[in-house]
């Protein structure tokens, strides 16, 4: 057991370089809570690049990759700020190719949900009914339909999405690996079951996992790597632990808004500090509140 | 009493849902008005926010969909596959909310692009699940201000279907829900013509005349035969709105409380 | 609310008797774990009749229901005593049309699964990978195949099922009738979700659901009947607070083997006691022991 | 030390299980079988019900699938359409067991019906996993006794697939897992010839023959070109499976505990 606990426990610098390559199919999940930021800027700091990004809604911490030059496709169905409005790096991308172009994979909610569903469930697609009197469909060739057998209607079909490794953040997990996720879960353990590989980072290691509200537990046995990493969801958050950023949510739009004041802030946060630790002692020290806040 | 036109769409909005109908919210003004109607004549409304959080009652509006707020307010959460395909796409969603950047006489909105898909002059967040609540939600209730810019003769894209070309083309899709029944905009509400389906002005805010109203769009508008006009938000409307929104205002204020020294650990 | 509470929380014999019809399809569900017993049982008192009978692990409830003559059809996926061997009941139904005969429409558990959950999500039919190479779909022709569109390969597929009346046995539900469940909850929640009507026996009325190990929770408005019923999964069990009465199990064999025991059984402690409490009291009195263990 | 056919044949299908495998677990021997692995060779063997109950590790073996044991010492439960897709389907189980009433000699399994479909002189319990565990496991072991009357030269009905007619007929059907790699009987085990696919006698039971062996199926049953002796049970393996066995008959004969008093409130 003692090796087992050893085996997957780990660095988020070594996690991210065993387990994410370049051009690799990497899904960040986690619907507005625990979305895996530490994460996401530890790859940007190990400079990945060519990835196909997928996430259901890109916030903030995709916005960031694109504007570092990290992807080369998104699967998505919402690339908004919730609650604010633009994603201003995922728009240069697709308005002016900058840092360079983006091939775009795009669903409905309800799509996405289904292709991740399918992934899970070792099938090559997934059913629903969507789409219809869209045109989603008429740019997006992957999206399909197929005939019920019993009822000889049309419904829509999404390819299964099989993500070469999901990367998720957690409230807890055990010294084996078994991860528990609790509150808003989205489509994170669809995500995972649909992996390849799966890396976690989480708020505390514990003894043993208790129920929790809307519990979803990730068996140690489909989980490559489990990371300790406090605030790892920040600006995003972990229902018990701490609440969504919504300051900094806000205050983003005039960081991203601009290339400039984007890389700056990118090198300054992200690229000149060694780890998210660093970064958010850098970002809530006395000097730099306005920035955030 | 004084009141805004934003308020008045609120409560519009809210005066829409009936009491122990099941609602797909959405964030800000469908939110607000939700939680307007629960906190008044609807107490049993059901919510769904989009995030899975099924029965929620928050007592602040939340900034995001998937805000802590209605996790802990909810009487129970489900997974976002199991929200789409057990709640909304089974028909068990009476009424669902949208907005966009365009709609046309017809209800159809685009939330994706403004220009060519493959090289758009402005990107916009995407459709979310906004195809199939407007495919599946038992009606649809379109929340967006009036203006010939965002009021279009012609989509650039059509994101979600409502009346798609009218005169039941709809129910030929095989779709389950009946459409964008209610359009509350900033100058009135419009209604479905029941045999084309076009939209028309079926009542105004107090205080607008038709002409001020239809200058809101880029397709002349037409007026139901019995146009109406809307009763002003009461007192207790307001006073209920208004105390929301304060408090919500006031929460979102407070200084975050990250737990800095967990990073010592 | 106090309205509401009036409304939904009602007695079992009124609760089958608004709720479940003659002819129609009934869902009682639990997978070993929670099985409507007594529910069943009640419906046997009313003489219901002609009802198409879907579970996919029949076990005894489905054995004395089809034995007394309440089914006309049955979708089920394993028909035995588990652990013990045959549900003689069916077995006689099968081999001997008694007491008449029972059309069968037989699944695998994934395929039953798979037509469950299609019918929770609003789909006329589940997919899978199943059934293959097995006979099953020569003699059941609702099972059927769909080409995917991406990939070419054959899936196979199941009709929707979509009961008149799924009726569960819980742990508890609160006033407004929002249900909980937890432990093993095998397709409950399917069930629930894919039928017209929904009645829901529970151990205990509490105040507040508290989160409990793989709970689910139904919400009162898909509800329409809550019944306060202690021990109402006897023989089978309520995590918490009742354990499975395997020695009940055994016994059943002996009891059901023989048409004459059956109808004896059946008269002594369903027929004759007007409901679920006085059966287990006269059972449990001293001199039924042997009957029962 | 003495020991009986039933102990050896679980002592042999414990030893196919590797450490850290994730088996799909069946009632009965397959029950005793992963536990006995479990507490000697393979500490972290991933036990699955079929109920859902995932990472079981249940003290007492259970006498149904759904036993209250089974969920009280389960790392986590999942639904039936969970472990049936997520975990089987999506081809995350190393080993699944399966037993039945017939077997050909290509380890396909009937567990339906002897007789006729429609009216069959004796109908059995059904396929219940069976279909699916036989084509999306990576391996199955299938534990029966050999008799004539089981060993058949056809199945009345074919209820999960083996290797079908053999010679890759399996594989040509695009299934995932390797179907029945070792077949556990009470005189030997078989493994599929590696052209053929047929299943041959790999190795006897201690002291039986081959003639022996051969007696208990309705086929003229291969032998193996290097047929084996199988090891008996050591001391160890046998102490572990007599004390679990012991153990699960004492909590099994322990009187019902129901709290009828609770009908009275």
């Amino acid at each position: 057991m003692d090796d087992l606990a050893t085996n997957c426990w780990m660095s988020l610098p070594e996690a991210m370089r065993r387990f994410v390559h370049d051009g690799d199919c990497v899904a960040l999940e986690g619907f507005t809570h625990l979305i895996p930021f530490a994460a996401g800027q530890e790859l940007i700091r190990q400079g990945r690049c060519d990835l196909h990004l997928v996430r259901m809604t890109p916030d903030l911490i995709y916005d960031q990759m694109i504007g570092m030059g990290c992807a080369r496709r998104l699967s998505f169905s919402w690339g908004g700020n919730p609650g604010v409005g633009s994603l201003h790096r995922l728009r240069d991308a697709i308005e002016h190719d900058w840092p360079h172009p983006l091939e775009l994979d795009e669903h409905s909610h309800a799509g996405m949900a289904a292709a991740y569903t399918a992934g899970a469930s070792g099938l090559p697609f997934g059913l629903l009914r969507g789409y219809q009197g869209c045109d989603l469909q008429q740019h997006n060739s992957r999206i399909a339909s197929v005939q019920c057998p019993y009822t000889g209607e049309r419904l829509a079909c999404v390819p299964a999405l099989r993500p070469d490794v999901t990367i998720l953040h957690a409230q807890c997990a055990d010294a084996l690996g078994n991860v528990s996720l609790s509150g808003i879960t989205g489509a994170q353990r669809e995500a995972a079951m649909a992996a390849k590989r799966v890396v976690v980072t989480v708020e505390q290691r514990v003894a043993q996992l208790t129920p929790a509200m809307n519990q979803i537990v990730l068996p140690h046995w489909i989980i490559d790597a489990v990371v300790l990493c406090p605030l790892g969801a920040w600006p995003s958050y972990a229902l018990g632990h701490y609440a969504r950023d919504n300051a900094f949510y806000l205050n983003w739009d005039a960081i991203a808004r601009d290339r400039e004041s984007f890389l700056h802030w990118m090198q300054r946060y992200v690229l000149d500090c060694n780890d998210h630790a660093e970064m958010l002692r850098r970002l809530f020290a006395s000097g730099a509140a306005e920035l955030t806040s | 009493m004084n009141y805004s036109r934003e308020e008045m769409m609120t409560v519009a909005a809210a005066r829409q849902l009936r009491d122990g109908e099941v609602c797909f919210v959405g964030i800000g003004l469908p939110s607000a008005a939700c939680n307007l109607a629960r906190l008044t004549h609807a107490p049993d409304l059901v919510l769904i926010y989009e995030s899975g959080t099924i029965g929620t009652q928050p007592t602040i509006l939340p900034l995001s969909i998937g805000d802590g707020e209605l996790a802990e307010t909810a009487d129970f959460i489900v997974s976002l596959p199991d929200v789409f395909a057990y709640y909304l796409q089974a028909g068990r969603v009476d009424v669902g909310f949208l907005g966009a950047a365009q709609m046309d006489r017809f209800g159809n909105l685009n939330s994706t692009v403004i220009g060519d898909y493959a090289r758009p002059s402005t990107r916009l967040p995407g459709a979310g699940g906004a195809p199939e609540i407007a495919a599946h939600a038992g009606r649809t209730l379109v929340v967006m201000k009036a203006s010939p810019r965002s009021m279009v003769a012609s989509l650039d894209f059509r994101s979600s279907a409502g009346f798609l070309d009218g005169a039941d083309r709809r129910a030929a899709l095989g779709m389950h829900g009946r459409g964008p029944q209610t359009v509350i905009t900033d100058v009135g509400i419009l209604r479905p013509h029941p045999a084309t389906q076009e939209l028309q002005l079926a009542a105004l805010f107090p205080g607008i005349t038709s002409a001020e109203a239809c200058a809101g769009f880029a397709w002349p508008l037409r007026l139901a035969e019995d146009l109406d006009t809307l009763t002003a938000p009461s007192a207790h409307e307001l006073a209920v709105l208004r105390s929301l929104q304060r408090r919500s205002a006031a929460a979102h204020l407070q200084p975050r409380d990250l737990p800095l020294h967990r990073l010592d650990t």
